[in-house]
């Protein structure tokens, strides 16, 4: 019941928080968001039972949520990384910033749990709203058009997947089955090889556009650009998975032939999306899209963990998610405080504020070290993950993230150092704040915890990865 | 066959009429001359009520109206009509309604419907037939023409209300015209 | 587990602590607590290594997991720890070196601001290099790899301040990536087809494995590249000068006695995988011998007494890897104790002398020093007689067993190369000796300032010096407590000590003497200026490490970014593109509005059409028109 | 089974009822009319709820004039809505005069009558009854703008009920019988019969506002009163959408494959295009005008992909876009207040004259934009699903096309919502009319209901359309 | 005998007549004349056909038309006038206002 419990403390927060007035806002999203946090511990601890409950009987639709391995610590990082976000957010940015935060909370922890399509597909268009207004409301023209692109790049991909489930759950019950969304009895099906194909492919574009892989990242520049620093952290750190998320929790049981067939070409568009990234990031001038860059390069090395079909590949990208999820998240926060004391962005006209901002460069650093996959820090072991999955099926890839790591090395620091480091300016920027860091002290634990002990994480993902290829080995199967 | 030549061009020279006549009265008086034509094709085909409801109610009733509406508007207006604005718009429409009109006039001819060879039923057309359904059967149809006559009746008090307030959205549509 | 766990988690124990309260404690407190835990440590380790050598020759290791690292798909990876003879030598150099090095910091980083960040970093990296050694699979062994690469990131960069040293960091911490990423793949490899990283299983594999196969030549080169890039083998060494920038310490610690012998010790530790990769083995000993003599040559003519010092621990890494290579690993691991003793020796003074000038590292600012610093010249003279190869100081012993056995391994050329560097060795060091301490003072207002370190510094130097001098007595003893180690898997026929033919050691010897002369005659007889030929063709590219930072630039870096400009350009295509759809889209929403143009009869028109279409449409479908 | 007709019948008593009321009453009371109207209207809702609650088998009245079955008492109970609807936001406004509330009547009796009809004469009284109160209503503000609206809304009606008309008239002839259930394909004159049913499908389309024959509609949205607006926007379509449904499916239903394709085209033309249009619009009733149109196409799809999910969509998509068009339009009237239109430019700041206005106009909007958790979602889900049962892949895609163009359409009225006003836009806050007020919110938590628990209306709509001879 | 299907020709002719006279005509009372030449037009078809088939059906129709036609034609001329009363010219292009 914890699940329920994590899926409605936001909503009614969200709630709440409407009804009440602007300068109370932030201090029930703040409690919200704590009872989230204690809801995803008891989750975590003590009952990870999800919930089946009919909702749609005529079409066979059921809100069925489960907290298995996949999801488990995804659900985690929505909870932290919210938790998160808004005690980092603006003390004035009132009501509706956090009301919308807050829904944004609870379709993320939905997308993450649902195991029917149709409840999948619901939490996953549902989230495109409050970033569209998060993206509208607090920033400028830009914004604006920034918000626009997100939505309408988005809703793209997700229509064509609509389409895609509709046409999974038709044809599921033309060959005789019931009609279910339920993603464990679609799975059974085998798919003609022409309708098979257009139908991976549906549902590919939507989540690549949202994590967002090389060449449909379009939205990413203006949305991480635009947008203040907790909804940058939020749209990094989780939103961003659930492209990832959903093509191993969705494409990986049912589409194995289709990916096995065109295995080398998303291996190869991915490997341009990695290359991509990072090149980028090395000439942006400005911190945010360098991270920005850096990120999308990152999303790739996902990617390529699923597209390598072997069982340690998908299991690094599991472990990979949450672990890039807290880093790159807590580094558009540190980014966010650092904007907001300086003014400025662009790395051109920065310098030396680890004089005056020592503990604000350490955390700083700290990030930055976990998002190059410093081993020790939990981007490695997912990285390590992922480059054995390629190694096994493909060894030039395997070659090429090892090469863009190096390069990733290379921008990560180039960002710390264009910021921090050098000759200190005339006036310095104020350090961080005990409110600051009484949020980024956790943050930086259990970036810790998971970056020295990944096995907490993977021996609880393995077993459900091993029920979603449990119908891929049946179709080709995973290595 | 030729009272259905002749009775056919009349109709035809009425419809014509009715659309380049340059006076709207000419029009007016075109389309009672096709009206009329119809109302004889009527009897030839066994509607003799209809023929007269046709010739009471259009001929007598709605071309009344219409004279009496033309008169009234055109009543000390410049009532020569401008030429043509809209660019292909007549040439456009000839040759739609050529290929529209043809088609079904040729469907039409070509494809004659089942014809039942007995007698006519008794009673076919004339007044008693007639009665016979719409107050029989179909009364409720006859039911439903009257409530929109009524409809009529409201909506002509309706619109000829004088204004109650002063109308605003002339003013609205110079704002949004500038 | 003999309380290895203790040995490893004290200097972290250390960082966090001076970490978390630099700010309640006396500056100075932190540098004794820092030395205090280290110093521990180093004891811990002898208590280790004792009780290590109680084991039975054959079962001489200790080992054992602490936790799961990574469990999923196949057998787990575990955080395993593993202490055997070869890493007890490296746990013993890294404690004793870095307490010493830790004791001298104390006197020499009096007065930073940054001093208590300054043992925090410095503890962190004894934490990270003994994790690196005490490591039981390569999973682990890498963490602690990056972990030292990152503590060299941070001391290198430790005056962040400055932007050469912050160029150098990224440097430094780029180019180490690279080794990372080599071992990663290398790792991964091993994993794939062992289903293990831990040192046991894979050895055990590759000791009944037959040589020669492309797999192990493909995992050895990648480990080798990891190895490469720490110990600064060409191409891979333009960081190792650059990482000069930090604190001079640093550079005693890790830029010259551990961290960049990790290389070696890497590749001593793989010696059954590099047996079975035959190609990447003498790939190890080509290379070696071409950045040692390649270093030697940029020493010649370089004015700063860091960068000598730099280029020839460079050099003094090409012979422990061609050790490495032409399979003499004892002689690699003797040299590399003897190295971590002598350069140790040889920066601290250093560093004293640099203190002593208020941060002058010119050496066309010193001379003459030996009457304001008896001490530190009397290591510094140990040490460079350690060095340069003469008996019966320490290096004499390491270098001779190293040249003996490439000899003796065939080798000729890779010895001829050895040999001679080692006259050049010779030469470079007592030109630097002399410019340093003998001679005419070239600066008089820094001369006069100049004096005798304090005690805590001097202390660890003159330490480290004796050491120089007497450490060559310890060759045997290695021998047999290294043995055990090549033994254990398909024994390693020519890793014990050996020495070479008699003639050999006679040129080698021979050789060093004459260019201690000619050092001597131009530098106190003829008191030949530092900056002498620098001019000359030879000289420049000499000076200019034969222009390797530029060919890196040309080749790698300026691509690299010229991709990036690249790429810009077709992201601003996508991002214009995208925008371009949407506009499009909106701009032909706003070309299509027109047509409804609130004339009625255009719209009767459009019926009109659409009743004619459909018309057409049914009749061909009912197949009246056809 | 004289009961069948009650729902009709208390609308014609409430008809003679209002009218009687409105000629005795003096100026002050012609709330009355107001009154009886609604009460009439509930009344025939009750009834209508009654009816549909015991009925099993449907019933043939009128030598098979009329069929009242599920489905057409559901769409009574659709009209029945738009009309109340219309009424409440029309309520506190008596510039439209007394009047409205018989006209409203009578329009809904031929709304009424569309969803039930089962022969040519009662299509055409259907559609006339539906369409001359409406000409009325719409010029009945003035003689501009909305004279304008009526007559172009005349013209192009008369226009097309005499295509309409003959198109009728061949099929009468092709077949021998006005009856739909009595077409039979098999003995039918085809020429004929395919240059009627062209001609019968134009002038149907043409009240639902199909491209190409959706012209008049911004236009006459836009001049006409808002409450008859909101009428039209979803009572007209309610209406022509169930005789379509009905003529298609009883009449040709064995004949799919000469007139389905075509359908889908224009159902996908339509979703397109009125789309497309509604993204450069900037007044708002010309905006949801286009949005009407390309609704209208998605109900076509419904049509298109004839089988019974596809008819259960239907049912399903227009009760949530009526009470989304119903929530905005209501919204738009509190905005407009004395004037007669809104546009862009007068919702900027929105949310900070009246946050919970802004918050309800974007629940309308996306439920119109097919957003789940709201309505609109569900039926866009319900017609995708008829799509791609009927094996259409090419009407699934168009309907996502058009929805992903339209969204840009629906946000952009949210984006100036949520925008900090610039200060020349007037801050006063918005008047809530009680009447109005009801309507919202019914509709709000109605959009909201039906996309988080859609499963009753779902069950209703599949119970209602179940048309045994259809897959 | 009367040739049937020679009047379903005449009445298309009509329809079309009917149909360009609502197109062409910028006179709002001419193109609604048109308009219900168009209506009689069908009706005229369906008395046709009802002749044909000696189903009275077609002529209750036909009656239908004539009397809707009458509602129609009094609310179109009543918005007509309401319309032109104060416009100088009886133009239809001239009511364009509503457009985009």
């Amino acid at each position: 019941m914890f699940l329920v419990w994590l899926l409605a403390v936001p909503l009614a927060g969200a709630i709440v928080t409407l009804i009440a007035p602007n300068a109370a806002a932030k201090g029930i999203a703040a409690i919200t968001s704590i009872l989230g946090l204690i809801g995803y511990a008891g989750l975590l601890f003590i009952d990870r039972a999800g919930v089946n409950w009919s909702w749609i009987p005529a079409w066979g639709v059921r809100f069925h949520l489960v907290g298995d391995g996949l999801s488990l610590f995804l659900l985690g990082l929505a909870a932290v990384m919210f938790a998160a976000a808004i005690f980092a957010s603006d003390q004035g940015a009132g009501r509706s910033y956090y009301f919308w935060m807050l829904l944004l909370e609870f379709s993320v922890v939905g997308l993450f749990s649902a195991v029917d399509l149709f409840v999948f597909y619901v939490f996953w268009e549902v989230l495109l709203i409050p970033v569209f207004f998060l993206l509208t409301g607090w920033s400028g023209e830009k914004g604006k058009k920034a918000a626009m692109k997100w939505l309408v790049m988005n809703l793209v991909g997700s229509f064509f997947m609509l389409v895609g489930i509709v046409a999974l759950a038709v044809i599921h019950h033309q060959d005789g089955g019931a009609f279910t969304f339920e993603i464990n009895k679609l799975s059974g099906m085998v798919l003609g090889p022409a309708v098979g194909s257009w139908l991976f492919f549906a549902f590919l574009v939507a989540f690549a556009i949202k994590a967002p892989l090389w060449p449909l990242h379009g939205w990413m520049p203006d949305a991480y650009g635009e947008s203040p620093a907790p909804v940058t952290a939020v749209i990094s750190g989780v939103l961003s998975k659930a492209g990832i998320y959903g093509m191993l929790r969705v494409m990986i049981p049912i589409f194995m032939p289709q990916f096995r067939e065109y295995q080398m070409p998303l291996l190869i568009v991915a490997a341009i999306g990695l290359i991509y990234g990072a090149a980028s990031a090395l000439r942006q001038r400005d911190m945010k899209m360098v991270t920005a860059y850096g990120s999308l390069s990152h999303m790739s090395m996902m990617a390529l963990g699923v597209f390598s079909l072997t069982a340690v590949g998908l299991l690094g990208t599991t472990f990979y998610m949450v672990a890039h999820g807290l880093m790159i998240g807590a580094l558009f926060l540190v980014l966010g405080m650092l904007e907001n004391r300086t003014g400025r962005r662009s790395l051109d006209d920065m310098a030396g504020l680890n004089h005056s901002a020592p503990r604000l460069a350490a955390y700083f650093l700290f990030f930055v070290l976990g998002a190059l996959g410093l081993p020790g820090l939990p981007g490695f072991a997912g990285e390590y993950m992922i480059i054995q999955g390629l190694v096994t099926s493909h060894v030039v890839f395997a070659v090429i993230a090892g090469f863009v790591l190096v390069v990733a090395a290379w921008y990560m620091l180039r960002v710390f150092q264009a910021v921090m480091q050098g000759p200190a300016p005339t006036t310095g920027i104020k350090d961080l704040v005990a409110g600051q860091v009484a949020w980024l002290v956790p943050l930086a634990g259990l970036v810790i915890l998971i970056g020295v002990w990944p096995a907490g994480i993977t021996s609880h993902a393995v077993p459900s990865l091993y029920q979603a290829m449990h119908f891929a080995a049946a179709k080709g199967g995973v290595r | 066959m030729i009272a259905f030549g002749i009775l056919a061009i009349v109709a035809l020279i009425g419809g014509i009429g009715v659309i380049v006549a340059r006076q709207p009265v000419h029009s007016a008086l075109f389309l009672i001359v096709n009206i009329v034509a119809l109302a004889i094709f009527y009897i030839i085909l066994s509607a003799e009520f209809l023929a007269a409801a046709q010739v009471i109610v259009y001929a007598g009733a709605i071309m009344v109206l219409f004279l009496f509406v033309v008169t009234l508007l055109t009543a000390g207006k410049d009532d020569e009509e401008a030429g043509e604005e809209l660019s292909g718009q007549r040439i456009t429409a000839g040759v739609l309604a050529i290929l529209a009109g043809g088609g079904l006039a040729v469907v039409g001819v070509l494809y004659p419907s089942q014809r039942i060879q007995l007698g006519l039923p008794q009673n076919f057309g004339n007044l008693r037939g007639m009665g016979d359904v719409l107050w029989g059967p179909d009364f409720v149809y006859l039911a439903a023409v009257a409530l929109m006559l009524l409809t009529a009746a409201v909506g002509i008090m309706v619109l000829n209300r004088p204004p109650r307030k002063k109308a605003d959205p002339e003013a609205r549509l110079k704002e949004r015209e500038s | 587990m003999q309380g290895l766990l203790e040995i490893l988690v004290l200097p972290l124990i250390g960082a966090a602590t001076i970490t978390a309260f630099k700010g309640l404690m006396p500056k100075r407190l932190a540098g004794i607590w820092a030395s205090f835990l280290v110093g521990v440590s180093f004891i811990l380790s002898i208590v280790a290594d004792v009780r290590l050598s109680h084991l039975s020759a054959s079962h001489r290791v200790v080992t054992g997991a602490i936790w799961n690292w990574v469990t999923g798909f196949g057998p787990s990876i575990h955080f395993q720890l593993y202490l055997d003879p070869l890493a007890g030598v490296w746990l013993l150099i890294i404690t004793g070196v870095g307490a010493l090095i830790h004791v001298y910091s104390i006197g020499y980083m009096h007065g930073d601001d940054g001093e208590p960040r300054y043992f925090a970093y410095l503890n962190f990296f004894v934490f990270s290099m003994l994790l690196l050694v005490l490591a039981g699979n390569l999973a682990v062994l890498l963490i602690g790899w990056a972990l030292v690469g990152l503590a060299s990131y941070f001391l290198i960069g430790f005056w962040y301040q400055r932007p050469t040293a912050v160029a150098a960091a990224k440097k430094a911490f780029v180019m180490n990536t690279l080794g990372d990423v080599g071992i990663l793949l290398g790792l991964a490899l091993l994993y794939l087809h062992y289903h293990s990283v831990g040192y046991q299983h894979l050895f055990a594999i590759f000791s009944h494995a037959t040589p020669g196969s492309a797999f192990f030549e493909w995992t050895a080169f990648l480990l080798y590249l990891g190895a490469m890039a720490k110990s600064a083998q060409f191409p891979l060494h333009m960081w190792l000068a650059d990482a000069m920038e930090g604190p001079t310490p640093v550079s005693a610690l890790i830029h010259a006695a551990t961290m960049v012998t990790a290389g070696v010790y890497l590749m001593t530790r793989l010696y059954p995988l590099l047996r079975i990769a035959p190609v990447t083995h003498e790939l190890v000993a080509a290379i070696a011998a071409f950045t040692c003599i390649f270093a030697a040559s940029v020493a010649f003519y370089q004015q700063d007494i860091k960068k000598v010092l730099a280029y020839s621990t460079l050099s003094q890494l090409g012979y422990m890897l061609l050790a490495v290579g032409v399979g003499a690993y004892t002689a690699g691991v003797f040299h590399f104790m003897m190295h971590a003793f002598f350069k140790a020796a040889l920066f601290l003074a250093a560093g004293s002398v640099i203190h002593a000038l208020n941060g002058e590292q010119d050496l066309s600012k010193m001379g003459g020093l030996w009457r304001k610093m008896p001490w530190t010249m009397a290591a510094f003279l140990a040490a460079t007689l350690a060095i340069s190869g003469i008996p019966p100081f320490s290096g004499y012993f390491s270098k001779e067993a190293i040249l003996g056995q490439t000899y003796n391994s065939g080798h000729y050329i890779l010895w001829g190369i050895g040999v001679f560097t080692a006259g050049m060795t010779s030469f470079y060091m007592f030109r630097l000796f002399f410019l340093t301490f003998f001679g005419k003072p070239r600066d008089e207002k820094l001369y006069e300032h100049a004096h005798e370190a304090p005690w805590v510094m001097t202390v660890p130097v003159v330490a480290l010096g004796v050491l120089s001098v007497v450490g060559g007595a310890i060759g045997g003893w290695l021998n047999g407590w290294l043995a055990p180690v090549f033994h254990q898997y398909a024994g390693a026929s020519h890793a014990a000590l050996e020495s070479g033919p008699i003639f050999g050691t006679v040129i080698a010897v021979g050789l060093a003497v004459v260019a201690f002369g000619v050092a001597y005659w131009l530098y106190v007889v003829r008191q030949t200026a530092p900056r002498a030929g620098i001019a000359s063709i030879p000289g420049i590219w000499m000076y200019k490490a034969w222009g390797m930072d530029s060919a890196w630039m040309a080749v790698v870096v300026n691509p690299l970014k010229q991709l990036g400009v690249g790429v810009l350009a077709v992201e601003r295509g996508i991002l214009a593109g995208v925008m371009g759809i949407a506009d499009g889209v909106q701009a032909w929403a706003s070309d299509l509005a027109p047509i409804e143009t609130g004339y009625v009869r255009r719209y009767a028109l459009s019926i009109m059409v659409g009743v004619v279409a459909l018309l057409a449409y049914y009749l061909i479908r009912i197949g009246f028109i056809s | 089974m004289a009961f069948a007709l009650w729902p009709e019948y208390t609308i014609v008593l409430g008809i003679f009822a209002t009218m009687l009321a409105i000629m005795i009453g003096s100026r002050e009371r012609t709330i009355v009319g107001y009154w009886l109207a609604l009460a009439a209207l509930v009344a025939s809702a009750i009834v209508t709820t009654v009816d549909w609650s015991s009925r099993v088998l449907p019933v043939s009245l009128f030598h098979q004039g009329v069929t009242v079955d599920a489905f057409s008492l559901v769409v009574d109970g659709l009209v029945l809505l738009a009309a109340v609807g219309a009424l409440l936001i029309g309520w506190n406004d008596r510039r439209y005069g007394t009047d409205f509330p018989i006209l409203l009547l009578v329009a809904l009796l031929g709304m009424m009558v569309l969803g039930m009809a089962n022969n040519f004469i009662v299509l055409f009284l259907g559609i006339e009854l539906l369409s001359l109160p409406l000409y009325i209503l719409a010029a009945s503000h003035s003689p501009g703008v909305s004279g304008e609206a009526g007559l172009k809304y005349l013209l192009l009606g008369a226009f097309s009920s005499g295509i309409l008309l003959f198109g009728l008239a061949l099929l009468y002839g092709s077949s021998g019988t006005m009856v739909f259930t009595q077409l039979d394909p098999a003995t039918m004159i085809l020429p004929l019969a395919g240059a009627g049913l062209a001609l019968t499908v134009v002038g149907l389309v043409f009240k639902l506002g199909i491209v190409p024959f959706h012209m008049w509609v911004p236009d006459v949205y836009e001049g006409s009163p808002m409450p008859v607006t909101t009428y039209m926007a979803f009572g007209t379509k309610v209406g022509a959408a169930a005789i379509l449904l009905r003529f298609l499916f009883f009449g040709f239903s064995l004949s799919v494959d000469w007139w389905g394709p075509a359908i889908g085209y224009l159902a996908v033309l339509t979703m397109i295009v009125g789309n497309l249009l509604a993204l450069a619009q900037k007044d708002l009733k010309r905006l949801l005008a286009y949005s009407g149109i390309a609704n209208a196409g998605y109900v076509l799809v419904g049509i298109a992909s004839h089988n019974m999910s596809g008819a259960r969509a239907l049912l399903f998509y227009l009760l949530v876009y009526g009470l989304a068009i119903l929530a905005a339009f209501a919204i738009l009237t509190f905005v407009a207040g004395e004037r007669d239109s809104v546009s862009l430019n007068d919702l900027t700041g929105l949310v900070y004259r009246s946050p919970w206005l802004a918050a309800f106009l974007t629940i309308a909007m996306l439920s119109l934009a097919g957003i789940p958790l709201t309505g609109g979602f569900v039926g866009k889900f319900y017609l995708l699903q008829a799509a791609i049962y009927a094996g259409q892949p090419g009407l699934a895609i168009g309907l996502v096309v058009g929805a992903m163009v339209g969204l840009a359409a629906y946000v952009r009225p949210l984006q100036r919502a949520f925008a900090k006003p610039s200060g020349s836009e007037s801050i006063e806050p918005i008047r809530w009319p009680i009447a109005g007020a009801i309507v919202l919110i019914v509709c709000v938590a109605g959009t909201i209901g039906l996309g988080v628990y859609p499963g009753p209306v779902v069950h209703i709509v599949n119970h209602s359309a179940a048309f045994y001879w259809l897959k | 005998m009367i040739p049937l299907n020679w009047i379903v020709g005449l009445a298309a002719a009509l329809f079309a007549i009917g149909a360009v006279g609502v197109l062409i005509r910028k006179n709002p009372l001419i193109m609604f004349m048109a308009a219900e030449m168009m209506w009689n037009a069908a009706a005229l078809v369906f008395v046709a056909y009802a002749r044909s088939f000696h189903a009275m059906s077609g002529q209750v129709m036909a009656f239908i038309i004539i009397g809707t036609a009458a509602a129609e034609v009094g609310i179109g001329l009543a918005i007509i006038v309401s319309v032109f009363h104060h416009r100088h010219r009886l133009d239809i292009d001239e009511v364009s206002q509503l457009r985009g």
